[in-house]
């Protein structure tokens, strides 16, 4: 029978090792998986690279792994933050590699990544900063930047709700990044709020469907990285 | 100093938005916008974060960490509105399919250039969000600032000095001096604020004005 | 306020000009906008290119008008039918151009046209017939042949049930092209089993944004092909 | 002539599917590979017009003529089932997300190119539907046909005369005499049907067999 629950956090993360590469979902905190980054830190996993959106916030989290010197490249497209000093320090020291991409190049390329499409063209940061040393090419005219796809050896997402077979759906605008990194990953770690029996999601609204799922773990209150830095919280 | 306030500005931009329209707003003084939209237009708001039909902030207590704008601020859905990922959402912007966007800017060229990611300063950490796609995938782009920085500096500029955003993208400008469109001939202004003439106007802008 | 009810399908699809290209949306009968493709019959258009994955069954649909040399070519993956001979009598007599493209990178091409990549590197056909004329480039070490995107200026399919907005939701495996389609094409037309208040569609279950549909004409008891076919229909 | 029956060549072709695989199966043969997976297998089929978790045909009058598979035939679901978009789907395909397809061929040559989709006859419409994605996109590919065409022409040949499906990517076969891995060194029998020995294996396949 296909069971793809773990029991702990601890025990869905262990075998990430040095030097993996590593997709971390969420916009700012929504649909950041807080615990898994947290089992990750716990972990001792180091010299990742991790692509995100953002670069965390706070002391906790993504911030709280970069924090620890765990992370040696991220690829992102906001790493500021009002509360994130971790990232600045780093990089400032030279500390952390940056690779600046586009909100939507980014998710494109993760996309392209799971799909099996291995470059693409995209009118956006043509003829920008962003764009040197890409390849760029008209088609009817326009310019475009061929961009290739990103994979990772494992990616961390948030879910609302799953089944024993992975399938997955979110609550609202946690959703962001989370299909496209399932697709994108060679293991795909699950957190979620809530595990139901095979069939409790309809199969018109499954968002995420198993086979792009290896692991699930509940974790039925995930904490908010917001309340953890109102709360002045460190981790670890 | 005569001009607009920035509600004032927020309330000028809010004038242009047709019926009907799919609307991305940037994040602060574009954000504004939405409060002004004149009554009897229904706009839907998309949000880069995967969500269209965007309502407003939501009271206090009713705030929710899972909704949110692309400014980070809890927002609310309206009826009719749909989640979605986010290369599913980013495909709705460069596909052409939002019809207007407002965003801030640092710098404006005459032929359109807009610089609003990065001044270029190595100690700031660079960030560019999804400010590039916006601009070449939106059907059109305006722009709303101060016509000055704080420090006095022209925005509205013969040439962009800080990195681009996007070539030959913004189509009107809204200051809070006036509202200039980008033409072929350069900016043409299309409308001064109280109290402001074009003298004042040259004063303040770093390239050609077209009357 | 936004209300994209047309009150019939003769309406719908009245301004479709001749030479137009248009997606129409289906596998086999299922998806498929059959009332929408008889209004279109009616309304005349001709020289038309058609980009569907297949080609029709039995003399209603899209055979139909296929039939009535409406078509001067079909972009399609599948053109043969258990039940369709007038595609290949006019395709065999050189009255009807065929452009055949794998399943999936039709698939993408369409998605790609609605996302605004104008093109995209995919492994499918690489060293077969059809990707002969096309760019084939290597990326680490394999080889990919590069398709370009297609878009259509209108776009005919078939939903469950819609909202106002356009809004859509599906039925089962009849979701198949329609979401795609309706991306790519500069006027989406609807026909829909069912119209719905603002607000009944669950924003977590929407699978086409209204954004991308201009106009939804209710079809409350839609035929199927297959029925048809068995009552030996021939339209009009 | 000795050999298996086709209910016997997918009975042996189900016996190599593992537990919990997401498996494609072509139209036709193939398809009746799902009723012979040994018991206590979890596999989860995939269907390219948009599902994952396919189950058997329906009951009389269960039918539902948007609940089809690829081969346009009713279907179930099952629970657990999920579904999506072509382009989802084909992304799934094309991603690698599919362990193994099963597919029916016309010709297959020694270093695993498949030709299924077309006979290059000038008279027949072509039709290559997802063919060609699911063999460069799938993890595994494997081919069930029968060894000689009903003409009796050796369908595993040195070099495939008919157009390509993809270049080297068939993994295994089962056939009615035996079951054949594609290797570096050409085909190697894995195992012969009841009946069948090697010499007439040889007889009936074009080219050189490891055995």
């Amino acid at each position: 029978m296909i069971d793809k629950q773990i029991a702990t956090a601890q025990e869905a993360v262990a075998d990430i090792p040095d030097n993996a590469t590593v997709m971390v979902a969420g916009f700012g905190e929504s649909g950041s998986p807080i615990e898994l980054l947290h089992a990750l830190i716990d972990q001792g996993a180091k010299n990742l690279t991790i692509i995100s959106n953002n670069a965390g916030s706070g002391q906790v989290g993504l911030a709280a792994l970069i924090a620890q010197h765990r992370v040696a490249k991220i690829i992102c497209s906001f790493p500021r933050s009002a509360n994130g000093t971790e990232f600045t320090a780093l990089y400032q020291n030279g500390e952390i590699g940056l690779e600046l991409v586009p909100q939507g190049t980014l998710a494109e390329r993760i996309r392209a990544g799971g799909a099996g499409i291995p470059a693409f063209y995209t009118p956006t940061a043509a003829g920008t900063l962003l764009a040197q040393g890409k390849e760029t090419r008209q088609f009817e005219g326009r310019y475009y930047v061929m961009e290739t796809a990103l994979r990772a050896d494992f990616a961390l997402i948030k879910s609302a709700c799953a089944d024993r077979y992975g399938n997955l759906v979110y609550h609202r605008t946690a959703r962001n990044f989370s299909p496209i990194m399932a697709m994108a990953a060679t293991t795909t770690i699950v957190q979620t709020s809530e595990l139901v029996e095979a069939g409790a999601i309809d199969p018109e609204v499954v968002v995420t469907p198993g086979i792009y799922v290896n692991r699930t773990v509940v974790i039925s209150q995930p904490v908010h990285e917001s309340a953890l830095i109102r709360q002045g919280s460190c981790y670890p | 100093m005569p001009g607009w306030q920035p509600e004032q500005m927020a309330r000028r931009a809010a004038m242009d938005i047709p019926d009907g329209a799919c609307v991305n707003l940037g994040i602060g003084l574009p954000e504004m916008i939405a409060n002004y939209v004149p009554e009897g237009r229904e706009v839907l708001y998309h949000s880069e974060n995967g969500l269209l039909g965007m309502g407003p902030a939501p009271g206090p207590r009713e705030e929710d960490p899972d909704l949110i704008n692309a400014g980070k601020k809890p927002v609310t859905a309206l009826p009719g509105a749909a989640f979605f990922h986010h290369a599913d959402s980013f495909a709705m912007i460069r596909g052409g399919h939002i019809d207007l966007c407002v965003l801030g800017a640092l710098q404006v060229a005459a032929n359109g250039d807009l610089a609003n990611w990065s001044t270029g300063d190595a100690e700031r950490i660079p960030g560019v969000g999804g400010a590039m796609d916006l601009v070449s995938g939106a059907r059109a782009v305006n722009v709303i600032t101060r016509h000055c920085t704080k420090g006095g500096q022209p925005k509205l500029v013969e040439q962009c000095t800080y990195p681009l955003t996007g070539r030959a993208v913004v189509k009107r400008i809204y200051t809070d001096l006036a509202v200039i469109d980008v033409t072929v001939s350069g900016f043409r202004v299309v409308e001064l604020a109280p109290g402001v003439d074009l003298d004042l106007l040259r004063q303040h802008t770093e390239t050609y004005l077209v009357a």
